[in-house]
């Protein structure tokens, strides 16, 4: 089985440098223009746990990881037994294990029909051998499954060399061993009795990059000036990226002694003109509840990450999930406007945190960018060139409207204007003196307790949404028009959505998906164009209590268009997998008269 | 006497305080509009920031810019502005509720990184706007709307927390005292770093209006030759509950924290080759 | 025009004893068993500003201020310009202002049709001679009212003598001698022209609460223990009236440092075993985000009261709004579990308190309750039989389940169960030690990230709502049931909503109003009824986002059932009139067939 | 030796603590459940509460009720436990980023109120669950995961902090002399009143392993004579930056809050006549 798509999953302890090894295999791929996908999954403990990667790589573009193992990599069983559950078995599947691993083999729970192509490599022992360390073995291992299933061999040894830092030759050269040595281990002890085979043509190498990276490097680009952040898995990347870049801009990153804190320096900073922002997850989302309706009141633009992780509460930190929309939406007291984007891929992450800095420096407003741990902590191999021109690019994103010198003559800092922008001034501008408030205020930001200012003004905040929702129309789309099937999905849940749709059409069953980029506002009309032609449609999102459906219901009365909606809902944890959604699209397929 | 460019008149903003009657807050608005006239900064250059009280309703009755933020959130607010442009003079006021309780875990570390602003609390041992419920000054035994029968906890001493704090300046004044206060804030908002000033600034309303002659009988100057740069002795001064000691009561020099990131900023851009395309060297395999 | 529901206002400022007048007004109709309805309003000064006071009494039930003034008092005009929207007069209006009063005429803005009936007389002066103070000028001008407009009397004097404490004759004596001078001063001066006289048979006595004092009692009632709270306009007086009264029942009133301090403190004083609450408004709401999550994750019953008021962020602290629904249910990370409960008047915060504290108790979740400024600051007379015998009475709530000694021998706290309830025990208990914890955790209490736990566990949490929805199915519904025009409301838009639809009625007009008490989870059944013989819905709600309509909207396709909805929405300030809900009616009754 | 008859064992969990090999924590644990032997308190009546960190995994290792609750909240949940029940025995637990960074506000209202818990801090100056971010005690300079440029905060001194907020005992031990952190433990159990014990309790895995030996270096006992009673002084020992000393540092014996809140319930139980139903009258007109 010659394949250009491959599959494989890594297990062991948190000694193991199973990440290290993934890594260098993403970076191998990638370096060959492949396309590559790779997640990590580790326990509790912080240090000396169980801790898994999986790789996919494709010469054709993936947006999933891969539903189940071509090839599965155990270095130690104790700890695969930990991710049973998140690493499925092809049918095919090629295991390689420890040969030195005591585990009694009774107990390995993977069915027999699935353990008959079995390599066992005595990991440690070639490591010691070869590179004089134990340490080794994950680069053994490298080899090993290189030369077993035809991985970018060239490409591994020059990862190797550029992770193990150029200048100490000798660890360089140490490792380099190790991985000859695990190819020369399976050229003279292996008789390959499996059928699975990686072939591609090499491309034009491609860049790699984690969802928080794209976040922070998208940030970076479109200018942000400021950022204050306080640590929350899964999204203190985003804080450790720009804590090194951001600096060498003249940016400032500081880390505040909470959330709270965080949002209202950010504040402070966009008040005082600069581009500003934050990143946090649940719980200091919860906890800027507050200080988003201040931003919303002040209009002062913000933008916000949420990197979405299992809840409620402290719930599950290192997992995802998608509960977070209808906080993020209507998360503060009062009527406070915020605008909501979700992200759908690594590349995205990017894209959606630069639209974010557009929007909110326009507008005037907080903008909340709902990413997740699925997203944020995940590796995708990206085209470089994609980056050079952008629509929103470095610098090219205008700062927020300032009045001019006549509007300074006598400032009215909150005018009633009819989209809802009035040109701002910040501290230091001559004669743009004014009074920012939470409190309800008239156009020149004195507090007020008057009725008809109160209605003007919060109609004046929320006229900003029309505009906004005549700016943009952008929606994705995936599947044919005329299906009658639809599905609608949001964010991480993009991936296994459009590979499902894709199998579902070249199988004859018509469907097609919708997924906003936009989030709130609600963009209507391309849902109006999406439902014309459909009869029933399912809303796919990962939560128990299932907020994207009320709120998509809540904007569309799917009745009058004769469409009947179906919820398809998982709690977080372990994303949707390809096979979920397409059984599902299956199954509402043949209900699809009734 | 030098002429000065910027008189009272062009601090004052078109708004008139909407604080009761006899008020403490009054004359601490007066005071500050007189020290911004004795440094002569030019009002575009000022920062006013608050959070949620009588006393946060200041920034308004101020011709700067001013931020009436939320309850308790001035110094985080404060830190945000100053941090964007060190050129700009930031001064975070407002009561012994938005501060010393909803507010009380932000003021340790605005101190410890010595942020170059100014805080001052007006300390009415009450809270004022919400109709009078106990702040965390206000005296053991005390009835208030929330101490009916009477207050059960010992209250804070905001200056000897703020040098456990180390903030670089610690001062006391007295709403009673304008000239004294006046001289306070100059100093405070001159002082390169973290300063704060406790002024007490009575709440006549729910409080009394005895309480002027009260805290006026309990007011007693620092010593002439009180050195404020002995940390212990300052705390010793701070410690005694009988008197309330007016003045500088601690002062240190050390680095602000927007020098030293101006220093950090100028060793990262050194480690920077050129524009951001750069970066996506970062993510090469 | 002898009439026997009549509408007083009265305009001051701070130091006419305005209020004071108007609670006096209260106590003496109450007394005479009239139905009593009377808002409160004032300036933003602390001290000093403008106040007024408007007053309902009947001899039926009010459910509204009354839209317009039968009669108008003016101590100052100045003061009464701060009021003029929210003091609109009846064509055939009476005003009585201080003869002394120096503003110029042609600067009052009524127009002159309105100010026919005049009456102007020396308030000071009377005061001074009678009671030899001007400050007694407020009782002289109750003197003069009562006697202008039939108003109750004796009953006056008793109010005034229990107002003025009964020890210090002199001073009761005083006001008394003010009373009847106004009293003497229209039998003499004044020639009465006007029609507007007051009619009632005396009744049994009934008594007075205000909003926010009726959820303290209601609190103490279902057996509160332990209440910590953050003072915040407008909800602070629930708990200055439980520092009074708590402690005499051994129950904890603390004022925490802040709102997260203060809901903290009520989840680890249910931890511990008891009945635990606090009250808050917006702000402090979107401080409580995050332990609302917990005390869901960790299924400790609280109580959390939110008296709403004018947004977003600092908004207008002193006016009413509904515009924190969405919050309520959504405002927390993660899928978190919580019931809203909203009030609809003054006798309702009682019951709706003793209802959170039972739904808390049994099904071990936190339970809200959105009451609003209009109601929390208003008063109304209520019949003091009606607190006897009520379901879920005092001390007859039960605490919630705790488990058997069977099922103490290997406790698992978070069992999971069917209807999801799983028996708990507090500190103290022997063998019932067990951890709580906001992290993902099994039966037993120890944390997880265990996919398939956490399916199981946020199921469990989530199926309380099930058994919640078959408990319940209580709405309040006016009007004919086959109306084919609906109206949906919630929370203190009642009264308008309600005297509207008597009016409509009355008027031929039909229409039925739908109001329910549980906002969440959603008792869809009553709707359904409800929703069969409609044709179209107006959807009314004090918010200019409009929560209301995308939460019922998100649970109902109308369209299903043949439905238009319409949405009427005002931003907050001022509460719905009567008039403005009936001219929608009529509006929409007249397009039923479009 | 009395016989006991809680030993360690029926005060250990049957969760296996996940903390990394070498963790200053272990036997912080080990200390604290011999401090439970030494005072022979019954599992049930115990109550240990803590908000998010490494250190904040400590109560589910404990054979007691206990609380993991939310980040920084540990000290009001504490509060809200101890109140609702005088007798049951309150541990807060955490670690320095819990206590004070986002738990910054909580604890001057704890200890000025002197509510009836120990509150123990497990200082490592990092975030360890987040995996390496500075926190309020890492010292200047240092490069950690959100301070690449090196650490530019000064850094709290927790103690000194605590004796500034008026709580009545404040300690500190080392998780590297086991002997004494179990003596310190039981004397912070058996205060009446809110008692501080900061542990100095390194981490391996983000500050190096020879953080156990750089502390030991920099350890200083008490001096023999020390009276922990005089508040200044206390202030002053506390101050010392070039040494930890360990033992009780301040000690004060005043009211506690609990039972204050007894005596006031027993005068408005006076007050009261009957039952509920005569709360009626407060609303007769
Ligand atoms: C989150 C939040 N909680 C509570 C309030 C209500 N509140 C407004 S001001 C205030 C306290 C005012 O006291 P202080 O800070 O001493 O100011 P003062 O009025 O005495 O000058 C409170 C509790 C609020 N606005 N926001
Ligand atoms: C509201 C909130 N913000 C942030 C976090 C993420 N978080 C968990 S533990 C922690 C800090 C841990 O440091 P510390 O309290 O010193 O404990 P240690 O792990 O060092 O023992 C942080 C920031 C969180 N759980 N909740
Ligand atoms: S209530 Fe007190 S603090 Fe507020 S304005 Fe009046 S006197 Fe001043
Ligand atoms: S990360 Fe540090 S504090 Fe956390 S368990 Fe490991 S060694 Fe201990
Ligand atoms: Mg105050
Ligand atoms: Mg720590």
């Amino acid at each position: 089985m010659a394949t250009n798509n491959i599959v494989i999953g890594i297990a062991g302890s948190g000694g193991d440098g199973i990440i290290s090894a993934g890594e260098i295999l993403v970076n191998a791929a990638s370096s060959e223009g492949l396309f590559v996908f790779m997640l990590k999954s580790f326990g509790a403990q912080i240090r000396g746990g169980e801790s898994s990667v999986r790789v996919r790589m494709s010469s054709e573009p993936v947006a999933t990881q891969g539903d189940k193992l071509d090839i599965l990599v155990v270095l130690s069983w104790k700890d695969y037994m930990k991710f049973q559950s998140e690493m499925l078995l092809e049918d095919h599947v090629v295991i390689v294990s420890d040969e030195e691993d005591k585990f009694p083999e009774e107990n390995i729970p993977i069915p027999s029909e699935k353990m008959k192509n079995w390599y066992k490599v005595p990991f440690t022992k070639l490591a010691n051998e070869s590179a004089g360390t134990t340490l080794a073995k994950n680069i053994v291992m490298l080899g090993v499954i290189s030369e077993l299933f035809n991985l970018p061999k060239a490409a591994l040894q020059n990862s190797i060399k550029k992770k193990f830092d150029k200048n100490i030759t000798e660890i360089v050269e140490k490792n380099v061993k190790a991985l000859k040595a695990g190819q020369e281990y399976v050229k003279k002890e292996i008789r390959k009795q499996d059928s699975v085979l990686f072939e591609y043509t090499p491309g034009e190498p491609r860049i790699v990059m984690e969802g928080n990276e794209a976040t922070a490097f998208g940030a970076i680009y479109a200018g942000v000036e400021f950022y204050a952040g306080y640590p929350i898995t899964p999204s203190t990347e985003i804080m450790h990226w720009l804590s090194i870049y951001l600096p060498r801009y003249k940016g400032v990153v500081i880390q505040m002694e909470d959330e709270l804190a965080s949002i209202n320096a950010v504040i402070g900073a966009s008040f005082a003109g600069r581009k500003a922002m934050t990143a946090t997850s649940g719980p200091g989302m919860s906890l800027m509840a507050e200080g988003l309706g201040l931003a919303g009141m002040a209009e002062l633009p913000i933008v916000v990450v949420n990197v979405q992780r299992g809840g409620p509460s402290t719930g599950i930190p290192t997992k995802t999930e998608q509960a977070d929309l209808m906080q993020a939406i209507w998360g503060s007291h009062g009527d406070a406007p915020r605008v909501v984007i979700a992200p759908s891929d690594v590349e995205d992450c990017f894209d959606c945190t630069v639209l974010a800095f557009y929007i909110a420096e326009k507008y005037q407003l907080p903008v909340i960018i709902l990413s997740d741990a699925f997203i944020g902590l995940r590796k995708e191999s990206i085209n470089p060139h994609r980056f050079k021109d952008l629509k929103y690019g470095f610098k090219k994103i205008n700062r927020r409207m300032t009045p001019t010198e006549n509007e300074l003559e006598d400032y009215a800092r909150f005018k009633i204007t009819p989209n809802g922008i009035s040109p701002v001034t910040w501290p230091g501008i001559e004669k743009g003196m004014y009074q920012a408030a939470g409190i309800e205020h008239n156009e020149k930001g004195f507090p007020t307790s008057d009725v008809s200012i109160h209605a003007a003004m919060t109609k004046k905040r929320w006229a900003k949404f029309n505009e906004i929702k005549r700016e943009f129309s952008f929606e994705r789309l995936y599947g044919p028009e005329d299906a009658e099937l639809g599905i609608i999905a949001w964010g991480s849940t993009k991936g296994a959505v459009k590979e499902a749709v894709t199998k579902a059409n070249a199988n004859g069953i018509k469907v097609q998906a919708i997924i906003p980029q936009i989030l709130y506002p609600f963009l209507i009309q391309p849902f109006y164009d999406f439902l014309r032609r459909k009869k029933r449609v399912i809303i796919v999102e990962m939560s128990h209590a299932g907020g994207f459906r009320r709120y998509l219901r809540g904007f569309i009365q799917f009745g009058d268009f004769g469409v009947k909606t179906v919820s398809y809902r998982q709690t977080g944890g372990a994303p949707f997998t390809v096979g979920q959604i397409y059984d599902k699209i299956v199954q509402e397929y043949e209900k699809k008269d009734a | 006497m030098e002429e000065k460019k910027y008189t009272i008149k062009d601090y004052r903003s078109e708004l008139k305080p909407i604080w009761c009657p006899g008020c403490g807050d009054y004359s601490v608005l007066n005071a500050l509009l007189q020290s911004f006239v004795n440094l002569q900064i030019p009002p575009h250059m000022l920062a006013i920031v608050s959070g949620i009280g009588c006393s946060s309703r200041l920034p308004g009755y101020v011709n700067t810019y001013g931020f009436n933020g939320i309850h308790g959130r001035a110094i985080p607010l404060a830190t945000g502005v100053k941090l964007s442009n060190p050129a700009i003079k930031v001064i975070a006021v407002g009561g012994d509720g938005d501060g010393f309780s909803i507010g009380a875990g932000h003021i340790p570390h605005a101190a410890r990184k010595n942020i170059d602003m100014t805080y001052i609390v007006m300390d009415n041992s009450i809270y004022g706007l919400t109709k009078g419920q106990a702040s965390p000054t206000t005296p053991v035994g005390e009835q208030t709307k929330t101490t009916y029968y009477g207050n059960m906890d010992e209250p804070i001493n905001p200056v000897r927390m703020m040098i456990a704090y180390k903030a670089s300046f610690v001062a006391r004044a007295f709403s009673g005292d304008p000239k004294h206060t006046v001289e306070i804030f100059t100093q405070a908002i001159n002082h390169r770093g973290f300063s704060f000033v406790e002024v007490l600034s009575p709440c006549p309303t729910f409080r009394g209006a005895e309480q002027f002659k009260l805290i006026r009988e309990k007011i007693k100057p620092l010593p002439e030759d009180y050195q404020p740069t002995d940390e212990v002795r300052a705390f010793e001064v701070a410690n005694d509950n009988d008197f309330f000691h007016l003045g500088v009561i601690y002062k240190q020099n050390r680095p602000i924290y927007t020098d030293i990131l101006k220093k950090l900023q100028e060793v990262a851009e050194k480690m920077r080759e050129s524009e951001v395309l750069d970066l996506l060297e970062q993510f090469e395999p």
